[in-house]
């Protein structure tokens, strides 16, 4: 899994122009994709991950919102790149697939044209093929009946069906990067699992880059190959899935992780992470964000956020320095933590 | 004190809906000059009219007609009859808001009242309301009014008040019926009467209030539309009689092309009072609506 | 579709039939009848009588209402006691030109609110969307028929570029040149409509453009790199005139009932001035037919929204 | 003596050099379209009447005084001994496709009044005095035994045999025989049930006037050329367009010059097209009277004879004559009728010269409030409060003296012109209130003055008459007439009325005498009371070469005036 | 442990109805015939794939829709009568929490307005009795006092559903269904309500029906479970019962299905995934009826029950005679 990144974004940020006024939602974010590998992205409600895809989509709207840093893709830049050069990109380059399948798909038009679009659009696919890559694309996604189901229109099809399409359009013209926001949402646990593993199927047969954005730690364990974890706008911490979920490091993390349902937790009371996030008009980026909500820390871990974030193992990346000395407020230590050894990184 | 903890609940929610409504209004400047204006006129007319005798504008006056504005005292002219136009106008601008003010009211009170019990019951009250409906609704409606009126040998402003509002309610009706539909999807209206309300607890204490800023501004634009109908039956004769002139009688007089050109005074300050009273119920209720969609934002 | 639409006309049926009832209550209880008009001190009241009895205007109500719904099923709409003519033939030319009036109001309504739409939405907020949103709700707000008398006024009259009165040159000849004739005479009664009624097209269009805009299939499209300008025609557009076909039939309804003060104004030879006519002549059967057709016209609007809605909406399919 | 003028030329001429052929753009002033039914005994219309002038034409002449003359498409000539009529059509008369009026045509338009089937109303009971005719009309006879023809059905004369010859049998429209032929040959194999709506009578008619049809936008506009078979002179222009314009319309399209002829126009439009540039305005008095009728009695339809015998304080003669008196009919003729209309003193028109008596003084000739007061007080109709002078109380009752006016709508000014009477009236003390508060249009009107069971519930209306061309106002007036809304009628009426008929009548002197006694009597009882007479104006573009507003065939050259119009240029003229 | 609810034979078909004359043409069959028993103070799982008829069940306990057929006996009482429910103020006892807070609460009441809604028709108090109760009741979900004058729209997600559930146990009921309480909340929120919830009903001896198709959720608050499927229950037991020795092919593909927090392991989880998912696609006839239903409910142990055949039920090694029938001999006592 060595190799360019296929998607290099550095120190993204976007900002939105909100009743005339500039507020930030996404504040310097690093993030790599290679060829191959499925990146998570998670974190709550709002913290901004869909508004980072969007971005490398450069599907803002320009007069609403500004984008700054640098995204690069195979090579393209696309912060400042023209429409022209981004309708290039969009579908050849990277493609995407939306939380909701219902409203993502035109309801007024058959499953075969919205297919078919995406190939029109671009040279690749050349036209005599168009209507036999559409069947093999829908049975590529798993869905038995292509012709059939190339006829219907989306309201015909079941949220599963329809998502597989979704699919099917994201990558019919051969992306590198599949950009899957939230893919699962809506699904049924059973149709999710199919979906995610057609997915990671797809990936792996392409050796194409996954951005996948998700709020679901269990999807994220069983798909990705390294996590992004985002609060509030910045990325707080990433690494590969093992070492984010063996042994996650940001206190927002650690958090995260604990307030999950899980076996252990069966007959007590769940965490609860004390406070609220921040409205987007009170974000002071500059400062680790998280730590407002974790009172019983020092000050000088809060206040001391490097630019850069740390790199405490190879590939693990953190921001800030409060990681060193968070404790839970009850002293509790996750096994994993007891069983590795907490001290080795505290140290 | 039941009473007082409710008056509170209530005057805390209209309260708000005022502030509301007082923000958008600060903001939106022609709004707020659409709503005096309409403040000024209505009550202009309504109070000045109570100073003007019958006679004044019944009695015809051979040798003053036809006077153009200002010529001998008065202010806007006056018309064939030598009637003072200024005065008419008062009085036919009473009479046309006399008209499209109850129609209004009846149209809006008979509106949410069966949108609101047909969709919230739904089933077959509903059904048979809406086959009620889905038949008036074939009738044409203009055309049967002027049929109604010349059967109507005697009328006044009540009667076309009754006949006008026949067939209006329909649309007020579906309009707050299909509000009622989607509101009743909210889970809101579970929980209360999980809490034990009533229907019609629940229809006029929970679900109303909802109803109630689309109410306004729905009232606004029906009362524009409105004087356009009463004027509109007034134009093609089958108005109020001339002892009862409204808006629409003085802009009929436009219909001759020589009036329309020489004595513009007959009916440019008619035409101009429709138009502005129009525009700024439009503005009203846009203003209106927009105070609604703000909440819905907020929400 | 074909059996709904059979299913639908079978609707129809007692929605008319208890229209019928109405119109005709309400025509027995106007006063005067068709022959009053007739009255002259040189023709003689028994003679008046007798055409009276004839017609069989004596009979008892029921029978004349039976005789009245008869005869319509079977195509026969009376005679006109007034204008002498079987109503049908009257009627035929009235609606004719009714109906290339209104057929032309239409188009034009849509030629000029669908530009206006698409420009104040695709640029939402700026100078050119707030002129047309301050225009329609103006233009909306006032009584049309002051609007009618000044444009007769301004154009007919004043500056002399239209004609005034009929619907055709009598010296016009040949197809194209009667074409013509009567296009020229129909531009400003419909103009005048078009003009100050675009408010409903105008908003729904520009709300659903924008909530298009916003939408996810949208979205999808771009990310496929759809270009922007065929986004627009094949997603926004396209889907943004779905609620603007959703009403096409009540358009066509609404510019059919405005008839009749378009027509008084205009002195345009169509439906709405009969109308106006026969109710001041007492001539019952061509009033009511007029009336009947516009009630099947308003339910045939439904139904035409139904099927239009069901043809270009794939969500809507009629079981 | 009461002078009435005709403010108007009724003739006008342009001196400028007449351009060749052209197309006179006629326009005919009315709010509803023409029928176009051109068989006159089928058709109602004035508008169609008026529509149809260019190709229609009478069978004879007349005088402007609408006596019968010779000359014409026929000659009609009397034998009071034999009590017979000959009509002789002239060699030459032929319908518009070529083919000739036989005397057939002429008893055929019998046919159509008589027969039922055709649905006509123009039958009347004054054609009970032509021989066989009602027993034709009551389908006892097959054919009119009164109607024969002495040179066959193809022939050119025709012989009309009456039980009684009339006064009236010289004057046109004295409704005792028709002026019109129609063709029998064209028609005969029409359904007479069907004669109405066919065709050949709406949209194909054969005539015999100078122009006949070329086309025609049924209800808007007709377009007339040369009758190539037409017998008379050679029509000079090429064709005529005549086209219907909305009252409310026709000043401005005057305005923008956009026909020659205005026909039809109402009085109070004509301050407004007076002064427009390009027109002459050509007049003449109107066959017309307006009338204050009292409602004294009720019809009895059963008996077909009014009866006075309403309970009404305007049984008394006083009180009707203040009525009149109070008005200010001249006030009102010259402000809103803009003098088209005048005073009017008997219910003659003055057009008949020599029946109408100017000596009569009338009652609107000018307002005479004293006069009124004093018959009122003469009356017993006391001041509630003489010094107040608020109102009068009817002696009967006791009671304040109130009237209900049953006043008509229709014109712009209808209302106005009410409100100013009742005005006026209040000012010697009779209370009037509209019939329910406001005006009443023509057909509730029509149904509550003709149908005796409608509610009789009012005091006194307006009648307004256009008369026919024949003075008798039997129609009018007499006991058994349906249309004496009044219902007033007495002994010494009925003698008068009868004695304007009668065969002594036969003699023109003897007539005008007994109608100027009817006139006096008139007067003298006020049972109504004439109100106004009407000049018919016509503004014509001065690119007309000469026109001319005459009655009869008077007034041009050729007894026609459409075969002698001319137009001095391409388009009317602006100036 | 005491019975509170008893749902017997409970069938929920809801009609399709069209045409001109609105009539009925066919029929959905939301709940198709379903048995089970909440305990005092226990919590009870309904886990199914959306459109399984799980909120329909619930709206039915607490008197929302009608039951076509069946019975919910409260207290020894049959509440499926609007009148008896009304009778013995049955949603004093029975309250709701919804899963979307926004729109169960009314945007135009005020906090105080929403809570005092249930204690004005239930609980006959004065003003100052009401107001005290209210106050409690924002202490108890943890409020602060000066949010009693807020609007809805003026709280977070996690915060309304407080509200809601301050709501649902104003009259201290004895049962809330709880329908999908936390779906639209984000984990750490999620984690506080579902805290909460177990707090007050350690306080109240609350009983909950807990509807939700996270299992996680579910595993970590109940202690029966019933899997439901096409209408029906595919499977009844405890939580150890379904978790560890799911029984029900449906019930196995579920599990399945839930993603785990394995990274190491979840190759192998796949694997297991797709064999049982394989299986599923197998061995569907075996356990669903002509109709594509599934079978009766039969026994397997006190606590556990299956939708299978006899066969399969022998198979499984126990006991005779559906649930169904045993459900009605007991009714019938
Ligand atoms: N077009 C926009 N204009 C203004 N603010 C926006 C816009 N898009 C997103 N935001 C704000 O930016 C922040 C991040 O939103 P974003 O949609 O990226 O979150 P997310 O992580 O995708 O959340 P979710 O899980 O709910 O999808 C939010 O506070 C949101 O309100
Ligand atoms: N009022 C109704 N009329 C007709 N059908 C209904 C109605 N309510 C529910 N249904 C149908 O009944 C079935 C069960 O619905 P229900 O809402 O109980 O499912 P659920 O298990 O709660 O699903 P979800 O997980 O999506 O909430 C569904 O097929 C639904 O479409
Ligand atoms: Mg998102
Ligand atoms: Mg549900």
């Amino acid at each position: 899994m060595i190799g360019k990144n296929l998607l290099d974004a550095k120190r993204v940020g976007v900002d939105f122009r909100i009743n005339g006024e500039w507020l930030t939602a996404l504040y310097n974010v690093d993030l790599s994709v290679k060829p191959g590998e499925v990146l998570a992205l998670v974190g709550e409600s709002g913290s901004g991950k869909s508004t980072f895809a969007m971005a490398v989509m450069a599907l803002h709207n320009p007069n609403q919102s500004r984008v700054t840093g640098s995204i690069m893709l195979d090579g393209h830049q696309i912060v400042g790149a023209t429409e022209a050069e981004m309708e290039e990109l969009r579908g050849v380059k990277v493609g995407m697939i939306f939380q909701d399948p219902l409203s993502a798909l035109n309801p007024l038009m058959k499953i075969s044209d919205q297919i078919q679009e995406s190939m029109s659009v671009h040279t690749i696919v050349p036209k005599e093929q168009w209507h036999d890559h559409t069947l093999e694309l829908l049975k590529e996604v798993g869905i038995a009946k292509p012709e059939l189901v190339a006829n219907q229109f989306p309201h015909e099809l079941s949220g599963g069906m329809r998502q597989r399409v979704m699919i099917a359009i994201a990558i019919a013209n051969e992306p590198d990067l599949l950009i899957a926001d939230e893919p699962t949402t809506a699904l049924d646990v059973t149709i999710q699992s199919q979906i995610l593993d057609l997915i990671k199927d797809i990936q792996a047969k392409k050796n194409i880059g996954v951005l996948l954005i998700t709020h679901d730690l269990g999807v994220v364990a069983e798909m990705a190959d390294s996590v992004a974890v985002m609060y509030a706008g910045q990325i707080v911490e990433r690494g590969t899935a093992k070492q984010i979920f063996e042994n996650p490091l940001h206190p927002y993390t650690r958090s995260l992780l604990r307030a999950n349902p899980s076996l252990d937790t069966i007959d007590d009371k769940l965490y609860v992470i004390p406070g609220t996030v921040p409205a987007l008009s009170e974000m002071d980026h500059a400062r680790d964000l998280f730590l407002e909500r974790v009172p019983w820390m020092q000050t000088e871990a809060k206040t001391e956020v490097p630019d850069a974030p740390m790199e405490p193992e190879s590939g693990h990346f953190v921001r800030g320095k409060a990681w060193e000395t968070f404790k839970f407020q009850d002293g509790y230590v996750e096994k994993t933590r007891q069983k590795n050894g907490e001290a080795k990184l505290n140290d | 004190m039941e009473n007082i903890q409710k008056k509170q609940a209530a005057s805390s929610h209209s309260h708000s809906f005022m502030k509301a409504a007082v923000r958008e209004f600060k903001r939106d400047k022609v709004a707020m000059v659409s709503f005096f204006f309409i403040i000024i006129v209505i009550l202009g007319v309504f109070i000045g009219s109570l100073f003007i005798p019958k006679d004044a504008f019944t009695n015809v006056d051979i040798m003053d007609t036809n006077l153009a504005p200002l010529q001998h005292g008065h202010l806007l002219g006056t018309d064939d009859g030598g009637r003072d136009e200024f005065l008419l106008l008062v009085i036919a601008a009473r009479n046309s808001l006399s008209i499209s003010i109850p129609v209004t009211v009846v149209i809006m009170a008979v509106g949410i009242f069966l949108g609101l019990m047909s969709a919230y019951y739904g089933g077959f009250f509903d059904w048979i309301w809406m086959r009620i409906t889905d038949y008036l609704s074939i009738i044409p409606t203009l055309m049967i009014l002027l049929t109604i009126l010349t059967i109507i040998n005697n009328y006044n402003i009540w009667t076309l008040v009754w006949v006008i509002s026949l067939f209006s309610w329909i649309s007020s009706m579906r309009f707050f019926r299909a509000l009622t539909f989607a509101e009743r999807e909210n889970d809101y209206v579970k929980a209360s009467k999980l809490s034990g309300s009533s229907s019609l607890s629940i229809m006029w204490t929970q679900i109303f209030p909802n109803l109630s800023s689309q109410f306004y501004a729905q009232t606004a634009l029906a009362f524009a539309a409105n004087i356009g109908l009463e004027t509109g039956i007034s134009y093609l004769g089958y108005g109020l009689p001339y002892t009862t002139p409204s808006l629409g009688t003085l802009v009929n007089k436009a219909t001759d092309p020589e009036v329309m050109t020489q004595s513009p005074w007959m009916w440019l300050p008619a035409s101009l009072l429709i138009l502005a009273l129009s525009v700024s119920l439009i503005f009203i209720g846009q203003a209106l609506r927009r105070v609604a969609d703000q909440r819905q934002s907020l929400a | 579709m074909w059996k709904l639409i059979l299913r639908r006309f079978l609707i129809m049926i007692p929605q008319l039939l208890l229209m019928t009832v109405l119109l005709f209550a309400l025509a027995k209880m106007m006063p005067g009848d068709p022959f009053t008009g007739r009255f002259s001190a040189h023709t003689d009241i028994h003679t008046l009588l007798r055409l009276k009895r004839e017609a069989g205007l004596d009979d008892p109500w029921p029978t004349q209402y039976f005789r009245w719904i008869g005869n319509i099923l079977h195509g026969n709409f009376g005679n006109s006691y007034v204008l002498q003519k079987p109503v049908a033939t009257l009627l035929g030319q009235r609606i004719q030109n009714t109906v290339w009036l209104g057929l032309l109001t239409i188009i034009l309504i849509y030629s000029i609110g669908i530009p206006t739409a698409v420009a104040a939405a695709t640029h939402e907020g700026s100078f050119r969307d707030r002129f047309w949103t301050t225009y329609n709700s103006i233009t909306g707000g006032i009584p049309a028929f002051v609007m009618y008398i000044f444009m007769l006024f301004l154009f007919g009259f004043t500056l002399n570029w239209f004609p005034t009165t009929g619907s055709v040159n009598i010296d016009a000849n040949g197809f194209w040149s009667i074409l013509g004739s009567r296009l020229y005479h129909m531009i400003l009664p419909a103009l005048s409509v078009a003009l100050f009624s675009t408010v409903s097209l105008f908003n729904t269009l520009r709300t659903s453009l924008l909530d298009a805009r916003s939408s996810d299939y949208v979205r999808t499209a771009k990310a496929k790199g759809v270009p922007n300008r065929q986004v627009f025609w094949r997603h926004i557009f396209r889907n943004s005139m779905l609620p603007v076909a959703s009403t096409i039939g009540f358009d066509i309804v609404g510019v059919f009932s405005g008839a009749v003060i378009l027509e008084t104004v205009f002195g345009y030879p169509g439906m709405g001035q009969l109308f106006v006519q026969s109710i001041t002549t007492r001539d019952y059967t061509t009033m009511n037919a007029i009336m009947l057709f516009s009630g099947t016209l308003t339910l045939l609007g439904s139904m035409l929204n139904d099927i239009i809605m069901s043809w270009v909406d794939p969500r809507i399919r009629i079981k | 003596a009461t002078k009435i003028k005709n403010p108007f030329p009724v003739t006008v001429k342009s001196s400028k050099k007449a351009i060749k052929g052209g197309t006179l753009q006629f326009a005919e002033v009315s709010d509803t379209p023409f029928v176009g039914q051109w068989v006159s005994s089928l058709s109602t219309e004035q508008t169609d009447a008026d529509v149809e002038q260019p190709a229609n034409e009478s069978l004879f002449w007349t005088n402007s005084q609408f006596k019968f003359k010779n000359g014409g498409p026929a000659n009609i000539s009397f034998d009071d001994k034999a009590k017979t009529a000959t009509i002789t059509l002239r060699k030459n008369l032929k319908w518009s496709d070529g083919s000739q009026v036989t005397a057939k045509d002429v008893e055929y338009e019998y046919e159509i009044v008589a027969n039922s089937a055709y649905g006509s109303s123009r039958w009347t009971d004054s054609f009970d005095d032509i021989v066989g005719l009602q027993a034709y009309h009551e389908g006892k006879a097959k054919t009119i035994s009164g109607i024969t023809y002495p040179d066959g059905e193809n022939g050119k004369v025709l012989k009309i045999q009456f039980k009684e010859m009339k006064p009236g049998f010289t004057q046109s429209g004295n409704g005792y025989f028709l002026e019109t032929a129609e063709p029998y040959n064209y028609l005969k194999n029409v359904d007479p049930k069907k004669l109405v709506s066919d065709a050949k009578t709406t949209t194909k008619p054969l005539t015999t006037g100078p122009f006949r049809v070329k086309k025609i936008v049924p209800g808007e506009s007709i377009s007339y050329e040369r009758n190539p078979y037409y017998w008379g002179a050679k029509p000079k222009l090429n064709g005529v367009n005549v086209t219907i314009v909305s009252t409310a319309k026709a000043v401005a399209s005057m305005k923008s010059h956009q026909y020659d002829i205005y026909n039809g126009l109402g009085n109070d439009q004509y301050k407004q097209a007076k002064n427009v540039k390009g027109y002459t305005v050509t007049g003449n008095q109107a066959l017309y009277f307006q009338a204050l009728y009292f409602n004294l009695g009720h019809y009895d339809a059963k008996k077909s004879v009014n009866v006075t015998d309403r309970k009404t304080p305007l049984q008394k003669v006083d009180l009707r004559k203040a009525m009149g008196y109070a008005r200010n009919v001249a006030q009102v003729s010259k402000k809103y009728d803009n003098g088209l209309t005048v005073p009017a003193n008997t219910t003659v028109p003055p057009v008949f010269k020599s029946f109408w008596d100017s000596s009569v003084p009338g009652y609107s000739a000018t307002q005479n409030l004293k006069k009124a007061n004093s018959l009122l007080t003469k009356g017993g109709f006391k001041w509630h409060n003489s010094k107040k002078q608020d109102y009068r109380i009817d002696p009967s009752t006791g009671k304040k003296l109130t009237l209900i006016y049953l006043a008509r709508s229709g014109a712009t000014n209808s209302e106005i012109v009410a409100q100013n009477y009742i005005q006026q009236w209040k000012k010697v003390g009779i209370t009037v209130k509209l019939y329910k508060g406001k005006l009443t249009d023509f057909n509730s009107w029509v149904s509550m003055t003709t149908d005796p069971t409608a509610d009789q519930n009012w005091d006194f209306t307006d009648g307004a008459w256009s008369t026919s061309s024949e003075p008798s106002q039997t129609d009018l007036f007499s006991a058994s007439a349906p249309f004496n809304f009044g219902h007033y009628t007495s002994k010494k009426l009925t003698a008068l009325l009868n004695a304007t008929n009668s065969q002594k009548s036969l003699k023109t002197s003897y007539r005008i005498k007994q109608f100027k006694k009817y006139q006096k009597y008139v007067y003298d009882t006020a049972f109504v009371i004439p109100t106004k007479y009407e000049i018919n104006w016509t503004p014509t573009n001065k690119r007309i070469k000469s026109y001319t507003s005459a009655y009869g065939n008077a007034g041009t050259t050729t007894g026609n005036w459409w075969t002698t119009a001319q137009l001095v240029s391409k388009k009317p003229l602006t100036k | 442990m005491t019975e509170l609810l008893r749902i017997t034979d409970l069938k929920v078909h809801y009609p399709i109805r069209t045409g001109f004359w609105n009539r009925i043409s066919d029929y959905v069959y939301a709940v198709d015939g379903v048995n089970f028993s909440i305990n005092e103070g226990e919590t009870y799982g309904l886990v199914g794939e959306s459109g399984s008829g799980k909120t329909t069940i619930g709206s039915v306990i607490v008197g929302l829709e009608k039951a076509t057929t069946g019975q919910v006996v409260y207290k020894g009482q049959d509440v499926t009568k609007a009148s008896t429910r009304r009778k013995m103020n049955y949603n004093r006892d029975v309250q709701m929490i919804f899963q979307d807070s926004m729109s169960s609460l009314n945007p135009r009441k005020t906090v105080y307005q929403i809570i005092a809604e249930p204690l004005r028709n239930f609980e006959h108090l004065d003003n100052n009795a009401r107001d005290k109760r209210i106050k409690q009741l924002l202490d108890i979900v943890g409020l602060p006092q000066r949010t009693l004058y807020q609007y809805p729209f003026q709280f977070s997600g996690g915060q309304r559903q407080r509200i809601g559930i301050a709501r649902a146990v104003a009259t201290n009921p004895k049962l809330i269904v709880a329908d999908e309480p936390v779906s639209a909340l984000d984990l750490s929120v999620q984690a506080q309500v579902l805290n909460f919830m177990k707090d007050i009903q350690k306080e109240f001896n609350i009983s909950y029906l807990f509807i939700s198709h996270d299992l996680g959720v579910v595993r970590h608050m109940t202690n029966n479970i019933a899997i439901m499927h096409l209408g029906r229950f595919v499977e009844i037991g405890t939580r150890d019962d379904v978790f560890e020795d799911a029984q029900h092919i449906y019930t196995k593909r579920l599990l399945a299905a839930i993603p785990e927090m394995d990274v190491e392991n979840r190759d192998k989880n796949k694997a297991h995934r797709l064999a049982i998912e394989q299986q599923y696609q197998e061995h569907h006839a075996d356990y669903y009826d002509a109709n594509g239903r599934p079978y009766p409910m039969r026994k397997l142990t006190d606590t556990h029950s299956v939708a299978m055949t006899k066969e399969q039920a022998q198979a499984a090694g126990v006991a005779s005679g559906t649930a169904e029938e045993e459900a009605l001999a007991k009714g019938g006592k």
